[in-house]
């Protein structure tokens, strides 16, 4: 029961720190934001590894087969996508400046 | 749990937060985005330690497959594709949790074992989970313009959702309750809830216009993270729950800034779906209508002999001409003669954020030429001509027009009427991306056309400036 | 051993999640804020009052009593002067605009 | 730990969070607090439901006694005094925290049950908590100006505190090793670290000059935070570990945040221990040096003639003097004669961030009226005459002057000398909080000194300028 209390609490707290993260980021970034914390919910390939490891029925096995393979794809290809959408605007710093604030 | 493993996954925590800081600004976007892949590789090499060693070639397997599947597809999508991509890795995401929650409850419904906390996470995740990853394909449908292009609605839509939702909750509760409700075994209706959630998910994105996309994709992303945080506590495993609750909650976020930043609530989006494919209601009473076209001649004299200052609107049909070549010499053409250009960026201009920005630094365009919304509209009242390149909703005044109800209403946009005079370089007059007529192609005094490719058009009137 | 473990986990996030919280302020607000935070890490009379309950020789007690008597003042004072500097500017509404973004 | 406790506490928590939120905004902030404080009674409440019966009377009497002080001293405190109040309040936590981990350790160490996380903690909360307190206790001292005031230094003063802090460890080191290194028992041991670390409390803060006490206050109300946070691991009390770590983390930016608002680099402050007090040296030539005495006549003159455009800067003599009505009737006076007026108001003018605020909107002042530094710099070019009314500070060039190393160097600071007229009203050539003469005073054709205390001084202007 203290084990699930602390989860609970991790989660709120996580939930705060998530709200809090996201503040007047330039439109330039939305996208690229985006397609990161996409790549991250990818840490789901973690619960996949762990189902499919523990599990004995063939069907929990292919169920678990599956979600390991969408994780990894969902991880991999997130953070590449991200990585070459970045790797398109590389903008000179004063400029940088501007866009902040606007 | 492994010391070791739980200490990694702190550090993983740890990494993809400090990640999604740097993700902030552009200097160092790049490395928040390298930071969080090495924090995701921590956290998948700590996982080896926690678990049985015989089904390694198993994991390793699938792995590697969805490995290279994403590498390839994240390597070989066009840039202007890249929203429907994301859209479809988040729904792989969105699916994997769906799958995860589902097999652990026939595993414990099976092996026994069931504990209060999984009872309820387990069909939530599920639930989430699915919405995400049928609503994610739709989009990627949607934006491929493979299916459901446009806003597809029925009557009774919202009420449909509603029952769907309902029944949805009773089912899960039977599962919860261990079939106390209905005459179904809780397996078999967790089942249903799945197939039932991935309808709802399809039913939730089918009548939202292309337009409105990037923020749904967005949405669906929170969506995926709060699964991922579900089924972590269905698995009691912490970086998933940590991990899946800061993409939850900042995806939240990030959903309302983009909203606010297309200049639609959200709310309007999500439960108005306005339709974004009006063109063909226009389309007919164009024809009619006069307009004052012009050649390349015509406007090559007149940017020589009666301008001063230019601004040069790029849009969607830039990209897909690859005109910014043309653009730039067009551009040095001008400031060769004396007169002073500047580029007006509109945020949503083209099809992703910040694609016209790619493309005019790829042709060399120096930055502080770039002006964003808010800092060009006010040039525009002094400027002599508006050069518009495959731009239509983005300068569309229909925008603000109080009494239309169109995709792109309320949405702030480059107010280049103030101009002297303003040029459209396009290939006919159909409308954009949103399909609403443009009310500019008719104001025959103020406004020239000119109908051409964007890339041959922008080289003809290169020349005609020379010669002009 | 994994409570430890968990309540560390707490401890980064929430450490993050503090790192966040605070970001431009006016000049205006940082003597409050400075006064509310030092009154929120009174709750050390928490630890206070469970040091004293579970106190069985008179010197803890006595300690358990003095650590008390600090964090009850730390808590009351604290909240009630900052309550106090509050109440002393009302700016209207328009001027907040002007301060936010200075 | 009772399931309804801790879900209390997760509570709590959220109430502090939000509480900190609302804080950062004017309109919200006072909400905020209360939102923060009903928290504080959530956590205390369901503490009560953990802890032995028997010995509610004795907490209740220590609470109570410990409220009654809070709150009367909170209500008496004169407002300029208020900083001295909060780090008193600030010291009172530190201390606090230091007690229960040091009752803590005797307990475990008699009662045996030694933990390795309290071996650890218990010496950190000491220390923290120590310094805290006395370094609470001295900023007190120093800004009631009861004892310490200025810079207080001695030869080495770097090299004493880093011995001590080592001597520290190695005596926290000995108490988590039980004695093992040195021939002192571990009780002894750590009650020589609280020692020891009060005095390196003490010797952290007297060499620190009353200007910078608002950042060190910060500075050690985030010491405070962590040492709260520290204590609740020696107790596994999660409210103490989420409320102290959140503040210890917030107090660290905010303290950043303050000590760029100030213009003074965090490190200089802690480190170099800048005089705060080298008025001594520059009264002596100032008797010499001519200024231009003025009467309230000459004043009032000048601004009913010369005048289009004024600007009062109000400083702590303001406050002082309680001089604020007459300067609206200045302010009304002028303006009915058709001349503009503006308030310059620096961040750090008075005794507390807003000093001038309160004072001003108290008076009843306009809000559009008051300017802020940024905002009333590029104003002074054109304007005709700037009135400072017992400001020295805030105004003084030297603070720019790369030759001088003055308390107030590298502080951003009204630049008044760019204005066509300026006029001091203040009791005496004396320098102000800094005690850094103001080379202006000497500028006999720019600015006219009129000795006066503010008040009076006002008055009689408003006079003058009614009648010339
Ligand atoms: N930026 C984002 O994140 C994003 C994401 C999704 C959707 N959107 C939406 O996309 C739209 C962007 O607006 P926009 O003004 O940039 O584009 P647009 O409104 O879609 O207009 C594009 C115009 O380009 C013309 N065009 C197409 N191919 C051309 C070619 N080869 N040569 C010359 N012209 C060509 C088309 O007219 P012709 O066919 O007559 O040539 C069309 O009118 C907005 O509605 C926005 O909401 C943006
Ligand atoms: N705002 C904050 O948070 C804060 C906190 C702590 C310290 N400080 C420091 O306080 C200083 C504030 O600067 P400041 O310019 O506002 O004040 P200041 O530099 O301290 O100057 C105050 C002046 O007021 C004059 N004065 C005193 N009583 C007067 C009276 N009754 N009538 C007329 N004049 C009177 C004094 O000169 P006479 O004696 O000749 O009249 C003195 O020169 C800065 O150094 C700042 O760093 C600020």
């Amino acid at each position: 029961m203290q084990i699930l209390l602390t989860q609970l609490a991790i989660f709120i707290i996580a939930a705060f720190l998530g709200f809090e993260l996201i503040s007047r980021v330039p439109n330039l970034l939305h996208t690229p934001l985006m397609s990161a914390t996409n790549a991250i919910h990818g840490v789901i390939l973690v619960g996949g590894m762990i189902t499919l490891a523990s599990a004995e029925s063939p069907i929990i096995k292919a169920v678990g087969f599956i979600a390991v393979f969408f994780g990894a794809a969902n991880v991999v290809g997130g953070f590449w996508v991200t990585n070459r959408m970045l790797g398109m605007f590389r903008p000179p710093v004063k400029k940088v400046k501007k866009r902040r604030e606007g | 749990m492994q010391v070791a493993t739980f200490l990694a996954y702190l550090v993983a925590a740890a990494l993809f937060i400090v990640g999604i800081r740097r993700l902030r600004k552009p200097e160092t976007a790049r490395s928040g985005n390298t930071l969080a892949a090495v924090g995701m590789v921590v956290a998948l090499i700590a996982t080896l330690f926690v678990i049985h060693f015989q089904d390694l070639l198993l994991i390793g397997v699938g792995a590697l497959l969805g490995a290279v599947v994403g590498a390839v597809s994240a390597q070989r999508v066009q840039m202007t594709a890249m929203p429907q991509m994301v859209a479809a890795y988040n729904g792989l995401g969105g699916g994997a949790a769906a799958l995860i929650a589902l097999s652990e409850f026939i595993h414990t419904e099976t092996g026994g074992g069931e504990s209060v906390v999984a009872a309820i996470t387990v069909p939530l995740t599920i639930l989430v989970g699915s919405v995400s990853f049928a609503g994610s394909v739709i989009a990627f449908l949607k934006l491929q313009e493979l299916a459901f292009s446009g806003s597809v609605t029925f009557p009774l839509q919202q009420i449909v959702n509603a029952l769907l939702f309902l029944g949805i909750l009773v089912l899960a509760l039977n599962a919860i309750l261990g079939g106390a409700i209905l005459p179904i075994s809780p397996v078999a209706s967790v089942v249903i809830v799945l197939i039932a959630s991935l309808m709802l998910g399809v039913l939730l994105v089918i009548p939202i216009g292309g337009a409105d996309m990037p923020i749904v994709i967005s949405l669906l992303n929170a969506f995926t993270g709060l699964a991922a945080a579900a089924s972590g506590f269905v698995l009691g495993n912490y970086i998933l729950i940590i991990g899946g609750t800061i993409v939850g909650a900042s995806g939240t976020i990030l959903t309302r800034l983009m909203s606010s930043a297309l200049g639609r609530p959200l709310g309007k989006i999500i439960f108005a779906g306005i339709a974004a494919s009006g063109s063909s209601k226009n389309n007919e009473d164009q024809e009619e209508r006069e307009v004052n076209d012009v050649n390349a001649g015509a406007v090559g004299e007149y940017l020589a002999d009666e301008t001063q200052k230019v601004v040069i609107v790029p849009g969607y049909g830039l990209a897909v001409a690859q005109a910014q070549g043309p653009m730039y010499n067009l551009m040095e053409t001008l400031e060769s003669q004396g007169k002073e250009v500047l580029f007006g960026i509109h945020p949503v201009a083209g099809r992703m954020p910040g694609h016209m920005n790619v493309l005019l630094t790829e042709a060399g365009v120096p930055y502080d030429k770039l002006y964003d919304l808010e800092d060009i509209n006010p040039e525009f009242p002094d400027t002599d001509a508006v050069i518009i390149v495959g731009a239509n909703d983005v300068v569309n005044p229909a925008a603000n027009d109080p009494d239309q109800n169109t995709p792109i209403s309320g949405m702030p946009v480059l107010d280049v009427g103030q101009a002297e005079k303003v040029i459209f370089i396009k290939r006919s007059l159909s409308p954009g991306f949103a399909g609403v007529d443009n009310p500019l192609f008719y104001d025959t005094d103020k406004t020239m056309m000119l109908f051409s490719d964007a890339k041959q058009g922008l080289q003809e009137v290169v020349e005609a400036v020379k010669n002009g």
